[in-house]
C-alpha cells in the first residue's frame, strides 16, 4: 500500500467522493486552481472542472450558507474553511440552519453537507491560524463533528462524512497534515462516524485525545511504559455523537484516565468526556479523572505557542498524578 | 459634498440607474400600458383572490393567537401584493424561500392554510407541507436565507436545470451581511436567483432612514454588480410583471436580479408587538390609501370584471374555508414528547436514542 | 425597596450606568423609542438622547462589531442582541477580537464592552427564541460570562458587567424577565462578578443551576424537603470565571451534587463544572456528579419545549437518584 | 439583457456613476492637473522615502522568513503606494484600521521596524507598539476590521471629536458581510470614516472576477449609501490627493467615503504562498511596469527633484535602518511563558491565576 500524508489522504478521499458522486462539490477559498492552501484538494478542479470545484469570494458565512442550500437541493457540498479561526461567521448556519433543516421540515428537506477546516495550532502561522474549538461544534445537537489523527482516518472518515446524510464538520489536524503518514488504500472504504479508535491497549491508564494532541499522547504513553505504566490511547475521532461504549469499556479495564486537548481547558469538549466517566463510570474510578490541555488563556502566537499546548511531559505528569492517587 | 465636488473633473468610469415600475394608482387608475398578463381577467382575479384570502387568514390568525390558541403570528396586512405577486410569477419547479412574513407566498404555491397555522402554532410539522416538497421553510433569522438562495442557484446551474431561485425578505435584512454576501456571489456567477426586498418602511420599529443611508434598497444590488429595480409593491400587477420579467430573465440565464418592493405594513410587526409605541396613526392611515387590494378592486371594478356579488361570494368562500381550515388545524392530534427526537438525524445515534427512550418513557405513566 | 421585575432591574441597572458614566452607550435593535421588544431599555432614549441609545440596523455581526470599535475608543458600549438565537453572527467578534483585544495589543487597547441577550426557553416563541448556548461563550478565554436569576442579581451583576473593564456577555433569563420579581434598591451597588450565591442551604445534596432553571431547581429543593432531603442550592451565576470555592465548599459539605441547565447535555456548560468536581472534589463525593438538562436534540418549538426542558420532577428524580446511591 | 430592455420605458428615479483618479502615467508624466500638495517637493519626497523604505524592508523580512527568523510574512511588493499615500493623508489623531498588509501605514504613522518585525515574529509586545496609541493592530481575520471603524467613526461623533477613522481592507475584503455591514451603518450616520479597499486584483490565488461581478470596487458603496471613487492605486499622488479629500470631508461632517486603489499584488500573498501555481509570469510582468516607486521616482526625476546621489544615500540609508532594526528585533529578550496570562483580563481571575502559577513553576527548573 502507498504511504501518504494526512494531507494526501484528504485529496484521496475527496478525489474518490466526487469521482463516485456526481452530486459531491467542492468549495471555498482557493480550493481550485491553487489546490487549497495545504494542498489538501491539489487536482480537484482538473480533474472534475471548475463548476464541482469552486473558488468563492472571501466569505466563510457564505460558504456554509451556500452548502446549505446546495444540500437542500440534494447536492453533497464539501466546503472548505482555511482555518478554523475563521469558521465563526458559519456558526450561525451551522447551529440555526444546518442542523435544524431535517428536524425544522420534519424530514422533507435534509443537510448532507460537509465544513472541512484545519485544526489546532504549532505550525508557528499567524493569529487566528491555531484555533481548536471544536467544544463550540460538538455542542450543537444535529451535527456531528468528526477530528481524524492518521491518514488512514482521515479517508476513511472523511469518505463517511461525505456519504453520511447529516451535516458533519469535519477538522483535520493541520500539524499532522504533512507529519503524518501511513498507509492508504484508495478504496472507498468509509469508516464508522461513532467509533472510538483503540491506538494503544494497556490496563493501567486511559489516555484520551483526539486530533494532534494524540501525538503527544502517544509519546506519552511511551514514557510511561518505560516507568511501568501500561496506558491504554484513545483516539475520540468523533466527538459528536462520541462513543460511549469504547470510553467505558476502558474506564472499566484501567479505572484511571487522562483526557488530553489543545483547546482551552474550561469548557472543553474534555469536561464532557470527565463529566460522562464520572458520571457513568464512577464505580470503576480509582482515581479522579483528570484533563491535560490548552491553558484558560488566548493562544499565544508563535512564540509562547508550545508552552500552550499539552506537552508530552504535562501529559506523563498527569497520568502519574492519576496512577499515584489513591 | 466636498468630495464630490472636488473629483468632478475626473472622468466616469461607471453609470448605474434605478428605475421605478407601476401600473395601477392608489386609486385603480392605470398610469402606464400594462403588462401582457393583465389582459387575463381571470389572472387577475385569482391574483386578487389570493389577497383576499391571505387578509382574512391573516385576521383569523391574530384571533386565534389573541385566544391563546396560536403563537406570535406576523400578519401581511397592506402589502399582501409582495408575496402573491412574486409567487405567481414563480413555475412549480421553481424554488421560493420565504422569509417569516411571506405567508401569501406560500399559500400561492399551495401549501394548506393549516400547515401554516401548525407552524406558528409551535409545531414543526407544518413545515413539512404541501407546497413544492423543494420549497424552503419560513425563514426565522433573517436575512439567512439568501446565502441559501444562491447554493440553491448554483445547484440549479451545476445540474444545468431551467429553474429559479426565489428569495424573499424584508428591508431590514438588506443590512444583514448574509443578503449581501450572497447577492455577491450570484453576481459572480450570473445564478438563476431573484432577491425581492419586502420594504414595508420598518423593522419592528427601526424606520428605514435608520436601516440604510442609500435611497433606494434596489440600488444595493450595484455593489453586486447585477440590476435592481424599485416596484410599487401595493400594485400586484407590477409585482407580478417585475417577478415575470426577472424570473424568465433568471431562467434564460441573464443572472440574478433584485426588486425592491416599495410597500408599508398596516399592522403591527407580529402579535407580540405594539407600533403604537413607535409610529403615529396618521403615519399609518395615511398609507391606507395605498394599500394593494382596494387598489386591484378598484381596477378590477372599473373595468366591469368584478362587482358588488364577487366580493360577497368571495368574503364567504374565504370565511368558510379559513374556518375550516382552522378546524383541521385545532383537531390536529399532539405529538409525543419523545418525537422530537425523530427528525434529528437520519439514523438517530444510540447515545441520543437512549435519551429518546427516557423521554418517552417519563411520559407513558 | 420597591419591587420590581428582572427586566425592570436590568432598565435601572441601564438608566443608573448611563446617569453615572457618559461614556455608557446602549445599542441594538429597536432598543430606543420601542425600549427594546422586552422594555428593557424602555426610557433610555427619552432620557439619554438618540446618540448613546441607538437603533441600529439589523445587523448583530455589526452590533458586536462596533461594541469593539467603541470600546477601543474608550466608551462603555452596552450591545443588545435581541435574542440569543441571533447572537451567533457575533461569535466571530466575541471570539477573535472582542476577548482578545487586551492580550493582542498586550494592554494597549481594551475592549469594555458588554453584549447582553436574553437566554433560554418557555415563553413559548417562534424558532431561534429559546436557545442556551452559553456553554460556547463560557468557553472563550478572555471574556466574562454572567446570568442572573432575581431582579437583584440582575441588578447588581449588570451593572458590575458594564463596568467591568473587560468584555462581558451578559445573559437575562428571558422566562424570569417579568416572573421573576424582588426588591431593588437603585443605589448603583454593583455585585462580585466572580461569586456564585447560595440561594438556599442545606446538607444533603447540591444542586447548582442558572438562569431561569433555578426557577424549577428551587421548586424541586423544596420538594426534596417534603422528602426529607435538604437540598442547597447554588445559583453559579458567573459562568466565566466560575467560583470554584464557592462550589467545592459546597460538595465538601453534601458529597453528592446535581447540576441543572436547560441546554443541550452534551457539551453544555454543567459538563465543565461536573468534571470539575470529578477531579477537585473526588473525595468528598459520594456519588455520581448528575446533569439534568435538555436532551441532546434540537429545542422543538412551542408544543413541545416544556418536555424539552428539565423539570421540577426530573430534577427531583436526578437529586433522590444520587442521594440513593451508595 | 432581457429584464434591462424590457423596462426600458420606466422612470430613472436615481442615478449614480463612479469617477477614477489618477495624475501620474505609468512612465511619470502628468495626465491631469496635480494636486496643491504636490508643489511641495519635501512632501512628495517623503512619500517617495516611505515606499522605498516599506520596499527594502518586506526584502529584508522575507530573507529573515527564509532563514527561520521570522514567521508568515506578507510583503506590499507593487503596492506600496496604497497604504503610504493614505496614512499620509491622516492626522496623528485620527484612527487607523489596518489589515495584516499594510506595514507601509503603520510605518508611516510611527510604528517602528522592530515592532512589525516582533509581531510577525510571532510576539504580541509587537502590537504594543509606537504609532499612536489609538491606532488598531492588524487584522488578520478578513474584514472583520470594518465594523470597529464605524464604531471608532461613531465613538467621535459621539464626544464631538473633529477626528477620522480610516480603514484598509483588500478587494477579497469586500466579499465580507462584514465590511458592507459596516459601510451601511456609517452610511446610516454619516460617520467620519474612510474605508480604503486595496484592490491587487488577488485574494491569494482567487482572481477579482471571481471576488465579485461588480464592474468596480467602488460602486459598493452606492449599496450603502455614499460616494466611492477608483483611484490609481500606483500613483501615490493620487492615494494621497483622494484620501486627503476623503478625509478632510469626512473631518468636515460629510460623511462616509470609499477608496477603491486598484493597484497589483507583485509578490506571492505571503511567505507562505507560491503564487507561480495560480498567475503566469507574463501577468506579473505586464504589471512591473505600473509600480508605484518607478513611476514617482521617474517624476521626480524629470522634475530634478531627486538624482542619483539622492537615490543612492537613500537605499544606504533604508539599508542601515532596516539592519538596525532587525538588531534590536533579533536581540528583544523573550518573555516568560506564564506572561501569555499578563493581558487576558484587566485582573486575572484566581481560577486562572493558579494556571499562570502551574506554568511559571514548569518552567522555572
Ligand atoms: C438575525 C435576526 N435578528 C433579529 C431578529 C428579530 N426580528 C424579527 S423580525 C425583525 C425585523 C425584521 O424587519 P424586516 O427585515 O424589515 O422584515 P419585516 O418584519 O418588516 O417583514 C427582527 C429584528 C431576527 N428574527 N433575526
Ligand atoms: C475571514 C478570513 N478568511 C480567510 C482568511 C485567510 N486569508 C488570509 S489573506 C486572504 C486573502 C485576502 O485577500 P484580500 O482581501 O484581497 O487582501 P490581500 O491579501 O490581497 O492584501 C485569505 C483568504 C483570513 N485571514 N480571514
Ligand atoms: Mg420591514
Ligand atoms: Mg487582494
Amino acid at each position: 500500500m502507498p504511504e501518504v500524508t494526512l494531507v494526501e489522504a484528504v485529496n484521496l478521499a475527496l478525489g474518490r467522493a466526487m469521482e463516485d458522486d456526481p452530486d459531491v462539490v467542492v468549495l471555498g477559498e482557493d480550493v481550485g486552481v491553487n489546490g487549497g492552501v495545504f494542498r489538501a484538494t491539489a487536482g480537484l478542479q482538473k480533474r472534475f472542472g471548475a463548476e464541482r470545484v469552486l473558488d468563492t469570494p472571501l466569505a466563510e458565512l457564505l460558504i456554509s450558507g451556500l452548502c446549505v442550500g446546495m444540500a437542500a437541493q440534494g447536492l453533497k457540498p464539501v466546503g472548505e474553511i482555511q482555518f478554523m479561526g475563521f469558521i465563526y461567521p458559519c456558526l450561525d448556519q451551522l447551529v440555526n440552519h444546518a442542523s435544524r433543516m431535517r428536524n425544522r421540515t420534519q424530514g422533507r428537506l435534509t443537510c448532507p453537507m460537509v465544513l472541512r477546516t484545519p485544526h489546532g495550532a504549532g505550525i508557528r502561522a499567524p493569529e487566528h491560524h491555531s484555533e481548536s474549538t471544536e467544544a463550540m461544534l460538538a455542542h450543537i445537537p444535529g451535527l456531528r463533528v468528526v477530528i481524524p489523527s492518521s491518514p488512514e482516518r482521515a479517508y476513511g472518515l472523511l469518505l463517511a462524512a461525505i456519504r453520511d446524510p447529516d451535516p458533519v464538520v469535519f477538522l483535520e489536524p493541520t500539524r499532522l497534515y504533512r507529519a503524518a503518514k501511513g498507509e492508504v488504500q484508495d478504496d472507498g472504504e468509509a469508516l464508522p462516524l461513532d467509533r472510538a479508535f483503540v491506538l494503544r491497549e494497556g490496563r493501567d491508564i486511559t489516555l484520551i485525545g483526539w486530533g494532534a494532541a494524540l501525538k503527544e499522547t502517544m509519546a506519552a504513553a511511551e514514557a510511561l511504559s518505560a516507568e511501568g505504566i501500561a496506558a491504554e490511547v484513545i483516539d475520540l475521532a468523533t466527538l459528536k455523537p462520541y462513543d460511549e461504549r469504547t470510553v467505558l469499556g476502558s474506564i472499566a479495564k484501567t479505572g484511571r484516565c487522562v483526557i488530553v486537548h489543545e483547546a482551552a481547558h474550561t469548557g472543553g469538549f474534555g469536561a464532557e468526556i470527565a463529566a460522562f466517566i464520572a458520571e457513568r463510570g464512577l464505580s470503576s474510578l480509582l482515581a479522579p479523572v483528570t484533563r491535560v490541555t490548552g491553558y484558560d488563556t488566548v493562544i499565544p502566537m508563535a512564540r509562547l505557542e508550545q508552552y500552550y499546548m499539552p506537552s508530552v511531559e504535562r501529559i506523563v505528569a498527569g497520568a502519574r498524578r492519576v496512577c499515584q492517587f489513591s | 459634498m466636498a468630495s464630490r465636488r472636488l473629483n468632478q473633473d475626473l472622468p466616469v468610469i461607471a453609470r448605474f440607474e434605478v428605475r421605478h415600475r407601476n401600473y395601477l394608482a392608489p386609486d385603480g387608475s392605470i398610469i402606464r400600458p400594462l403588462p401582457a398578463f393583465a389582459s387575463d381577467a381571470k389572472l387577475l382575479i385569482a391574483l386578487y383572490r389570493a389577497m383576499v384570502l391571505l387578509r382574512v387568514f391573516d385576521r383569523k390568525a391574530v384571533a386565534l393567537q389573541r385566544t391563546g390558541r396560536l403563537g406570535t403570528y406576523a400578519v401581511s396586512l397592506g402589502q399582501e401584493a409582495v408575496s402573491v405577486g412574486t409567487a405567481g410569477a414563480m413555475r412549480e419547479e421553481d424554488v421560493l424561500l420565504p422569509s417569516y412574513r411571506d405567508n401569501g407566498a406560500l399559500l400561492w404555491r399551495g401549501v394548506k392554510l393549516e400547515e401554516i397555522l401548525l407552524f406558528w402554532g409551535g409545531d414543526e410539522r407544518g413545515n413539512c407541507f404541501s407546497g413544492p416538497l423543494h420549497d424552503f421553510p419560513f425563514c426565522v433569522p433573517v436575512g439567512s436565507q439568501a446565502p441559501h438562495a444562491a447554493g440553491v442557484a448554483y445547484a440549479f446551474r451545476l445540474r444545468k436545470e431551467p429553474r429559479v431561485a426565489v428569495c424573499l425578505f424584508g428591508d431590514g435584512a438588506t443590512s444583514k451581511g448574509d443578503v449581501y454576501e450572497a447577492m455577491n456571489f450570484a453576481g459572480v456567477h450570473k445564478l438563476p436567483v431573484v432577491f425581492v426586498a419586502t420594504n414595508n418602511q420598518w423593522a419592528i420599529s427601526v424606520p428605514l432612514r435608520l436601516q440604510t443611508g442609500s435611497e433606494t434598497l434596489a440600488q444595493k444590488a450595484i455593489a453586486a454588480g447585477f440590476t435592481g429595480e424599485q416596484v410599487d409593491g401595493n400594485d400586484v400587477v407590477a409585482m407580478r410583471a417585475a417577478a415575470e420579467e426577472a424570473i424568465a430573465a433568471a431562467r434564460g440565464g441573464e443572472g440574478p436580479h433584485f426588486i425592491e418592493a416599495v410597500t408599508y405594513r398596516l399592522g403591527d410587526h407580529t402579535t407580540s408587538d405594539d407600533a403604537s409605541r413607535y409610529r403615529s396613526v396618521d403615519e399609518v392611515q395615511a398609507h391606507w390609501k395605498e394599500e394593494p387590494i382596494a387598489r386591484l378592486r378598484a381596477y378590477l371594478v372599473g373595468q366591469k370584471m368584478w362587482g358588488k356579488a364577487d366580493e360577497e361570494r368571495l368574503a364567504t368562500e374565504c370565511h368558510d374555508r379559513v374556518e375550516a381550515a382552522v378546524e383541521r388545524y385545532l383537531a390536529t392530534a399532539r405529538r409525543r414528547p419523545e418525537t422530537m427526537f425523530d427528525h434529528l438525524y437520519a439514523d438517530l445515534p444510540e447515545v441520543y436514542a437512549a435519551q429518546r427512550r427516557e423521554l418517552a418513557g417519563e411520559h407513558d405513566a
